[in-house]
Order: C-alpha cells, then sequence, then structure tokens
C-alpha cells in the first residue's frame, strides 16, 4: 500500500483528517488499466464509452501498468495469461486494487469443467477486491462493482490496527 | 515592472526575486495545469457524448486536485535495470524547461517574470531542454516502448524546432526585437494592430503583410503543436503503438510531472503564438480601465486577455486532438521538411524583401 | 558503407491497448522497420472444442455465443445451420426471417466496433466512442429480443428461443433510420480525413492471389476486390430473397486490397446490411416459431461442414456425429484464425505504426481466434 | 463444376491405391479417403490440375476416431491404444465453385501425415493446431510447434478422447 498506511499506531483527529483526504483522492481516482481479455473486455469498453461513461467517476484507462490503479479483470484468464496477469499487477504500483470482472475471471465461468487451459479465477493468482458477477456483467454491473470498490477504499485506514 | 513593484513592496532583493520567480509557478502554472486536465476531459467527453468528470465535487470540479493528491501517494517504482540517476532527472529536467519558459511569457504589463531582451531565444532554449528530458527518461527507462517513444519525441521536437526558429526570425525581422513584452506592447490595442493583421500602422506594407503573416502564424502553430505532442502529433507517446511512449515506466509524481509539464507546455506555446501575432496581452477593443480612467484596471485586463488568448488556443489544441487521427513518423517528417520549412522559407525571404523595400 | 543496425525484438502484447485482445506479437525491428511478425496466439484459448464433444447440441449454443463474442448471433446462426443441415429440418419462415433480421444487425454491430476500435489504432478517439454509441442501440434490439446484451443464447436448432418483442420492428425501424445519418457521419470524421487516408492508403495490400492462397475470407478478400460474399454466392438461410450489394474494394485511395479499402468494405457493408433489414422488415410473416424445435437433438452419424457469413469472413462448423446426444467432434473454422494468419506477409517493410494500422484493418477477435 | 464422384475417379485414375475410396453414406457430404503419405500430392494435385482447382482450403480439422482398444492404465484411467487419427480437409475452388472433402486417416500410436502448408498458406496454422490438439505430426511442415497451448505444455494433446489434464501447471491448480 502507499507510504503512509499503517505506519500510525493511534487515532487522533489530523490522522483521520489526512486519511479522508487521501481514500478521497484515491477513491476518486481510480485510473484503470486498459486492458481486456474476452467477452467482459468488450462490456468494459462500453461502459467507457458514451453510453456509460466511466469517466463520470474520475475512471480513465491507462495503456501502461505503471499508472494504474486498479485492474479490471475482465475475461477468461487462460494458464497461458495467468501469469502475464500475474505480472501486470505486480508491475502496478501500491496502493492497487482488483475487479474481476465476470464468471470467468471470477470462478472459471461455463468452462470450469472441462475448460483444461482455463485458470477457474483469477484469485489464484491475484488477490481480488471486488467480485463483479454475469457473464457478462452488464455495464451497470460494473459500475456498480466499481461503487462497491469505493466503499472499499473509503473505510481504509492510515491506522495500524494490529499495533495499536 | 513585478520585481520593482515586489522590490518596493517587501523591501529586500532576495525575497523579491523569490517571490517574483515562485509567483507564476503558485498562481499559476500548477491552477492552470489542473484546470486544463480538467478542460481536456471535459472537452473531450462533450466532444464524444459523455459527461466527463461528474462525481468529484461539482461537475467534477475538483477532479484533478483528486488525481495529483492520488498520484502523489502511488508507490515510486524504479525497476532494477533503469538508470537511475537519469530517471530520476528526466521528470525533473522536462518539468523544469516548461516551467522555465513561462519566466518570459508577459502575462500583462505588470505580471511578467523575467524582462529579458533575449525573451524568445530564452524560450526556445529551455524548451529545448525538453527533448533532453525525454531522451534520457527514454534511455533511462530500459524499455523498448519508452526509447522508441523518446527517439521519435527527438527526432520529432528538433525537426519542428526549424520552421518555429524561421517564423519567429520573420517576426524579428518585423518587430526589429526578441523581447516578448517589447513585441506586445508594440502591438497597441484594437486588434488590427496585431502581428497577424499585419502590425500597426496602415501603410502599404501592412496589407501586403497581412496574407504572409496569417501563414506564418498558422506554420508557427502547426510546428509549435508539434512540439507539446497532442495528437495528431502525439507520436512520442502514441498510445495505441508504443503503449505510453516515453513516460510507459514512470509511476506516480514522477508521472504526474511529465503530465503537469505537458499541460503547461501548452499553454506556453500558445502564449507565444499570442505574443507574436495575437497582440500578446493588448485586449483587442481597448480598455475598459482607460475608458472609466482607472489606470489601476488596466493589468488586471491584460492578463485576462492573455490568458484568454492563451486557453482558446489550448482549447484549439484540445479540439483538433480529439477530432483527428495520428501521424506515422514519417508522414510527420514529410510535413515538416517538404511543406512547413519550404513555406517558411519563402514566407522568410518575401517579408525580409518587404521590409527592405517598402 | 551501409549503416547497419542491430535487430530489435520488441514484444507487442499479450497486454498492449491495440492488439485487440491478448493476442502478442513478436516484432523484429530495424530501427522502425519491420522485417518480420511472429504472432503468438493461444492466451484465450478457452477449449470449445472439448466442451462441444462433451455437452448436447443445445448445450453447444452458449459455448458458439463466446467464441466471436462480437457477432454471437451470427455464431449461433452458423451452428444451428450445420445442424440443422444434418438433420434435415426445414424451419418456418418467420424464424428465418428473424435470424437474417439478427444476422444482419449483428453485422452493423460488429462492424461498429472494427471501425471504431480502428480508429482508435490511428489515434482518433472519437469515433470509437460514437460507434460504441450507435452500436448501443443496437445492443437494446437485442436485449428487448433475448435478454442480453452480448451473448444471447437466442437462435436455437428448429428456431428461436422465442418471439420478437411486440415492439421490435418498430424500433429496428427507427433504428435503420437513425443509423443512415450516422454513417455518413463517420465518413465525415474518419474514412475521408486527410490523415487517416495517409495512414491507411497503400499500406498493408494484400493481392487477391495471395489473400485467396492464405484463405482470407469476408471484407478482407472483399477489399482486395474478390467479389466472393457467402450470402450471394453459396445462399444459405434465405438470402436469396435480398437485394442487395457485395462491396469490394477498388483502391479509390490507393492501392486496391489497403487497408483504407478494407475499412472502407466495412462502411458499405453496414450500409448493405441496412438494405437486407429494411427488407425483411417490410416481408416477416406471421408465425410460430418454436413449432420445429426438435425435442431431443439426435442427429444420424455423419459428418457436415456448413458455412455462414460472419462479419470478419467465412465461419465454418465441421460437425462430426456418432448417432448420440453429443458431437463426436466440432471443429470450427474460425474466420479471424484464417485472416490472422497473414499478417507477418502485410507487415514486412512497414513500421511500426503500420503494423497496429493493418492489425486493425484484418478486424480479429481473438475468442474466435483462439476458441 | 465437377461432382465428387467425377472427381474420385480422376484421382483414381492418376493416383491408384493412394485414393482409397469415395464414401458416400454420409448423410450430407460425401468424402474422399486418400493414403496420409500422398496427400500432399493429391492435393497438389487437385490444385493445379485444370478442371479441378482447388485454390482454398477452407478448413483441416484433425479428428480422433476414439476405434481403439479401451484399457486402463496404472491409475485407473481410460486410455485408448491402437485405431487412428484423421485429419479432413475441405477444399474448395473459387474458379470453379465446386467443393470436395479430403480424408486421410493414420496410426494412433504414430500419427503421421504429409503436409500441404506449400501448396495454400492457410494450412500452416491449420497443420500446427491439428499437431497442438491430436500429436498429428506434419512431415515437411517448416514450423511443427504448439500453436494454442503454452510452447512447454506437457500433459499431451487436449483433445484425443483419453486426454488427462494435469494437476497443476506452473503452480497453479488447473481443476476446479
Amino acid at each position: 500500500m502507499g507510504l503512509l498506511d499503517k505506519q500510525f499506531t493511534d487515532d487522533n483527529i489530523i490522522v483521520t483528517k489526512v486519511e479522508d483526504l487521501l481514500n478521497w483522492a484515491r477513491l476518486s481516482s481510480l485510473w484503470q488499466m486498459g486492458f481486456g481479455l474476452a467477452c467482459c473486455a468488450i462490456e468494459m469498453m462500453a461502459t467507457s464509452a458514451s453510453h456509460y461513461d466511466f469517466d463520470r467517476f474520475g475512471v480513465i484507462p491507462r495503456p501502461s501498468p505503471r499508472q494504474s490503479d486498479v485492474i479490471i479483470v475482465s475475461g477468461t484468464v487462460t494458464l497461458k495469461m495467468a501469469l502475464r496477469v500475474k505480472r501486470l499487477y505486480e508491475q502496478m504500483p501500491d496502493p492497487k486494487y482488483v475487479i474481476s470482472m465476470g464468471s470467468c475471471s471470477n470462478c472459471g465461468g461455463p468452462y470450469w469443467e472441462h475448460g483444461y487451459h482455463v485458470l477457474k479465477g483469477v484469485d489464484r493468482v491475484i488477490p481480488v477486491d471486488v467480485y463483479v458477477p454475469g457473464c457478462p456483467p452488464r455495464p451497470e454491473a460494473l459500475l456498480e462493482g466499481l461503487l462497491k470498490l469505493q466503499e472499499k477504499i473509503r473505510n481504509e485506514s492510515l491506522v495500524n490496527k494490529k499495533s495499536a | 515592472m513585478m520585481y520593482d513593484w515586489l522590490y518596493n513592496l517587501t523591501g529586500s532583493e532576495i525575497l523579491a526575486a523569490v517571490i517574483q520567480s515562485l509567483l507564476p509557478l503558485f498562481l499559476f502554472i500548477l491552477p492552470f495545469a489542473l484546470f486544463a486536465v480538467l478542460l481536456e476531459r471535459k472537452v473531450s467527453a462533450h466532444m464524444q457524448d459523455r459527461l466527463g468528470p461528474m462525481r468529484v465535487g461539482y461537475h467534477g470540479i475538483l477532479q484533478t486536485v483528486a488525481d495529483i493528491i492520488k498520484l502523489v501517494q502511488k508507490e515510486d517504482i524504479i525497476a532494477r535495470d533503469n538508470d537511475k540517476l537519469f530517471f530520476n532527472l528526466s521528470p525533473l529536467i522536462v518539468f523544469m524547461g516548461s516551467y522555465a519558459a513561462f519566466a518570459v511569457i508577459p502575462f500583462s504589463s505588470v505580471f511578467l517574470g523575467s524582462n529579458i531582451d533575449l525573451g524568445l531565444i530564452f524560450i526556445v532554449a529551455v524548451t529545448g531542454l525538453v527533448v533532453a528530458g525525454i531522451l534520457m527518461g527514454g534511455w533511462a527507462s530500459n524499455n523498448k516502448y519508452s526509447l522508441l517513444g523518446a527517439m521519435r519525441s527527438a527526432a520529432q521536437i528538433i525537426s519542428y524546432e526549424i520552421p518555429t526558429m524561421m517564423i519567429i526570425i520573420v517576426v524579428i525581422m518585423l518587430t526589429g526585437t526578441l523581447n516578448l513584452y517589447t513585441m506586445s506592447e508594440w502591438q497597441t490595442s484594437y486588434f488590427w494592430n496585431w502581428l497577424i493583421f499585419g502590425g500597426p500602422g496602415f501603410g502599404l506594407a501592412k496589407f501586403i503583410l497581412i496574407p504572409f503573416m496569417m501563414m506564418s502564424a498558422l506554420i508557427l502553430f502547426i510546428s509549435t503543436l508539434a512540439e507539446v505532442n497532442p495528437t495528431p502529433f502525439d507520436i512520442p507517446e502514441a498510445e495505441s503503438e508504443l503503449v505510453s511512449g516515453y513516460h510507459t515506466e514512470y509511476s506516480g509524481m514522477k508521472f504526474a510531472m511529465f503530465f503537469l509539464a505537458e499541460y503547461a507546455n501548452m499553454f506556453a506555446v500558445s502564449a507565444i503564438l499570442s505574443a507574436l501575432f495575437f497582440g500578446g496581452f493588448q485586449s483587442p477593443f481597448g480598455y475598459l480601465g482607460n475608458l472609466f480612467n482607472v489606470p489601476a484596471l488596466i493589468p488586471f485586463e491584460q492578463f485576462f486577455w492573455f490568458t484568454a488568448k492563451g486557453i482558446f488556443f489550448v482549447f484549439v489544441q484540445m479540439w483538433l486532438r480529439w477530432t483527428l487521427p495520428r501521424f506515422r513518423v514519417d508522414q510527420l517528417m514529410t510535413f515538416c521538411w517538404k511543406y512547413l520549412i519550404p513555406f517558411a522559407f519563402v514566407i522568410l525571404i518575401i517579408v525580409g524583401l518587404i521590409t527592405v523595400l517598402l | 558503407m551501409s549503416l547497419k543496425t542491430e535487430e530489435m525484438i520488441l514484444n507487442m502484447g499479450p497486454q498492449h491497448p491495440s492488439t485487440h485482445g491478448v493476442l502478442r506479437l513478436e516484432l523484429k525491428l530495424e530501427g522502425e522497420i519491420i522485417t518480420d511478425v511472429i504472432p503468438h496466439i493461444g492466451y484465450l484459448h478457452r477449449c470449445f472444442e472439448k466442451h462441444a464433444e462433451a455437452m448436447t447440441y443445445p448445450q453447444i449454443i452458449p459455448y458458439t455465443d463466446r467464441m466471436d463474442y462480437l457477432a454471437s448471433m451470427y455464431n449461433e446462426f452458423g451452428y444451428v445451420l450445420a445442424v440443422e443441415k444434418l438433420m434435415g429440418i426445414e424451419v418456418p419462415e418467420r424464424v428465418e426471417y428473424i435470424r437474417v433480421i439478427m444476422g444482419e444487425l449483428q453485422r452493423i454491430a460488429s462492424h461498429l466496433v472494427a471501425l471504431g476500435t480502428y480508429g482508435a489504432d490511428i489515434g482518433a478517439f472519437t469515433p470509437f466512442l460514437f460507434c460504441f454509441r450507435d452500436r448501443e442501440h443496437i445492443l437494446h434490439l437485442f436485449e428487448i429480443t433475448s435478454g442480453a446484451r452480448l451473448l444471447y443464447n437466442y437462435i436455437w436448432i428448429g428456431g428461436v428461443s422465442h418471439d420478437l418483442h411486440p415492439d421490435f420492428l418498430r424500433l429496428t425501424k427507427e433504428f435503420v433510420d437513425y443509423f443512415r445519418p450516422k454513417v455518413k457521419e463517420l465518413n465525415e470524421l474518419l474514412t475521408f480525413n486527410q490523415i487517416f487516408i495517409d495512414r491507411t492508403a497503400n499500406v498493408g495490400v494484400l493481392p487477391a492471389e495471395t489473400a485467396i492462397n492464405y484463405g482470407i475470407t469476408g471484407p478482407n478478400l472483399r477489399a482486395s476486390g474478390v467479389k466472393w460474399d457467402l450470402r450471394k454466392d453459396d445462399p444459405y438461410s434465405i438470402y436469396d430473397r435480398f437485394d442487395f450489394e457485395i462491396p469490394v474494394g477498388n483502391g479509390e485511395k490507393g492501392t486496391c486490397g489497403d487497408c483504407w479499402d478494407r475499412y472502407y468494405v466495412r462502411v458499405k457493408e453496414m450500409e448493405e446490411s441496412l438494405k437486407i433489414i429494411e427488407q425483411a422488415i417490410e416481408q416477416i410473416p406471421e408465425g410460430d416459431v418454436t413449432s420445429a424445435i426438435p425435442r431431443r437433438v439426435k442427429p444420424p452419424a455423419g459428418q457436415v461442414y456448413s458455412r455462414v457469413e460472419n462479419p470478419r469472413g467465412e465461419l465454418g462448423y465441421f460437425i462430426i456425429s456418432d448417432g448420440s446426444v453429443n458431437p463426436k467432434r466440432v471443429k470450427v473454422r474460425a474466420p479471424s484464425f484464417v485472416n490472422l494468419e497473414v499478417l507477418g506477409e502485410l507487415c514486412k517493410g512497414h513500421m511500426v505504426a503500420d503494423v497496429v494500422a493493418i492489425l486493425g484493418s484484418i478486424d480479429i477477435v481473438l475468442g474466435e481466434i483462439d476458441r | 463444376m465437377k461432382t465428387p464422384e467425377e472427381i474420385f475417379e480422376a484421382l483414381k485414375n492418376k493416383f491408384g491405391e493412394a485414393v482409397i475410396n469415395l464414401a458416400t453414406d454420409q448423410p450430407v457430404d460425401p468424402y474422399i479417403e486418400v493414403a496420409p503419405l500422398e496427400v500432399d500430392k493429391v492435393c497438389k494435385f487437385l490444385f493445379e490440375e485444370e478442371g479441378f482447382e482447388f485454390n482454398s482450403l477452407l478448413n483441416l480439422s484433425g479428428v480422433d476416431d476414439a476405434n481403439g482398444e479401451k484399457v486402463k492404465d496404472e491409475n485407473d484411467n481410460d486410455i485408448i491404444k491402437g485405431g487412428t487419427l484423421s485429419v479432413f480437409y475441405h477444399l474448395e475452388s473459387t474458379i470453379h465453385r465446386h467443393k470436395i472433402v479430403l480424408k486421410v486417416s493414420t496410426d494412433r500410436e504414430n500419427p503421421e501425415v504429409s503436409s500441404v502448408e506449400d501448396i495454400w498458406r492457410t494450412a500452416d496454422w491449420h497443420e500446427r493446431e491439428a499437431y497442438d490438439m491430436f500429436g498429428i505430426k506434419f512431415l515437411n511442415h517448416h514450423n511443427l510447434i504448439r500453436i494454442l497451448m503454452p510452447y512447454d505444455w506437457e500433459a499431451g494433446y487436449p483433445l484425443r478422447k483419453d486426454y488427462q489434464n494435469p494437476e497443476f501447471y506452473k503452480g497453479m491448480k488447473v481443476p476446479y
């Protein structure tokens, strides 16, 4: 996570106010990695396009993992691709988030049984923050997933609860 | 001038100098860059039947603030194979180059960083630093996309500097000065005195000059546009080809510096264009301060007109950016060497003859 | 003395903004000039053919959707035709019309994505969003019919899953009227833009001979000047009843078979599809749409190769049945798979920026290539 | 326009033993069966001979006939011993507008078929796919490596009927 995360042992007004500011900035400007895998990528593109407009939430696609905050794993992750997805995730700078979009990347989707080359769930290689179900999820579902992620970020803390 | 004013105010030379050098940064460049990024997103959104940022503040006005605060928080990745010194230096140089250009830009007759006689040459020189920074970044990233982007960028900026310089020479021939402030002063009030309409006075020369001046302004606009890399000239960072070009490997604040420098640069070139051809800080219709006899109002009016012209040209840049496709490297070079430079040359000669003969 | 630069290998993909998915291209460069391109595919291999062997015939339909996810309706259409051919099922008139309307709407939707992303590849981002905006209207039509936006499972063996929405025909007509001017808008914004023409004309020229030898089909083949469209040349369903043109490339802005031709053929095809849709709406009869759906799909033992003109080219299904409820083998002749093969040939001697232009003009869908 | 019968006659006259028979008992398309190591010559003939000119290879698909003997291996998995693998070729002439299906059958344990890659360039990837999925070796293919599966996939050929999926691939669990 970021430079200040979990660096404080006790809560006080300054820390909480700073925390609110930082969390607000993080959640308002989630730059998405422009990275599509399969069918869901088309819905992801539709979400960024005029009709649904991801930009309203401050989400813009960045082509380079170094400048992105959230990776939307949109589609079937195959065994051949899995290590690349992991690599991309590792290339992103902290704090970073993962949205798993669609049944395939949640759990293998329709390919769970006979998919000899399908990774059954991207959570086997990278940690996932929000799962969006659907095959493919509607753009509204992806937006909901994004709002859930924002909620999650809003509750992040600079205080290290364990040491407190 | 501003320095004298500040000196009188603070009574200390050092303090005055420091304030004077920081003022543009805090008063103008940072707010402007933030504003320009938002403007870009809003302009592009409305051109594309979208709304753009809506959730952060009223109609997303705090969007870029959030972006910057977020970027500050991000991890600063320096990969093992990066050349650390140059990798870290590059964004600083790029940012410095575009920031330094603001020192001589005459925002108004009072608000002017430094009134040096070599203003134009200074701008061309410091924006040259940007190339060095980009090359450095591209090389130090140790990434093939960055390297290709940096190489393209260097080739592009250096080529387009030639028509820029030629047009600047044309302007120098007419105005007889390199000082941007004097140049703006020379094109006194009322828009028909602007250089694009042949400059002040109503001689025969003015009317002969008008078509050439319009062409010069166009060439200058195109070639300076190429130096700040928006589409159709965004070859160094061509998203669909080179991922993000020379800044592919940069994260967090370093990326933000490239980002802000780009928008600062956008304004800088617009400022040059308006200072050279569009009367700089001069109002097109005379001043309210003169009308109501309040001279103190005039610098503010001038500031308003200058930024308004600057932002208008920035808007034109964005407009082009979201309308046109991108050139290919060789086409870009062809465009420069086969069209812009010969035209600039012809204009140079004709304007030279006009100034000598008429 | 000639200067020689060291060969540089550039890996483009699997994550790259303009590889249209998870394609990986290995570019061998000399400076910015391409000496060789090696495509590496399989990053989206989802084992369709294995699934097909384990499923019953109707269960396979959703999987065909997921192959070419930009033209799902047409994938179902092709598969269903193959099974019907094997079983000898005659489908009701209304079903044929519904399938054709869906197929042509799908063709427009698919071409819109192709053209839009092509614009984005060349660097013009706005047409991309305009195309997606128009595509939403088609997706809405699909949604009121089948309930899904992208993957429909609508066309079934012997029929369609249910009848059209009562408003469907009216809305489709409205869409046709809405869309005609939009094609013009796209042309003004992108097609005849001089920079766009400079970027695409005379780039990646594919001669007709090479195209046929490489098995290229669809708009890519037609752009090379070969008038070959299965809707006319090997008519299936009821395509022989409609009056429409086959647009071919003629090198209007450059050489016949260049990227611009490939692009423009798609624009023209959208207009032709509109014509077909209009005629189909006029002619569509009333009737039951589910009457011919068989209770049990158990084709006789044998093999069949059936093909349709997918938005990307010839989509063939090769089905071997052993007389049971599961097929023994389903092989898909995916048009993108075949079309992509020629990429290396087209790119040689061009620049890095052209690879993107050429790849975009071939219009691939990775789901179909890797299956 | 030539019917499958005419094509079969011509091939039989030209190649004799290499062309095995014409299967007409099929519900839709009849096919001509050809010897696996002669298929390139047959195809070359069909490609070049005037009146045929099959200039387009529509499809090339491997098939596991699964007609061998089913036995249990040491881990109690069904495997198939013996039998054949087949390859189907769908040819079309865009000049004469006729189509034909060729079939070759090859030994399952050591499947070898001549490559037709230098006749139709499109066969390159099709053959690589058949190799990838079934392990059919196409002789004289210039670059016969896996195409869809990872290059380092070691667990066999997935579309064979007795394929067993591995438990792990590079540390990732494969089954659900």
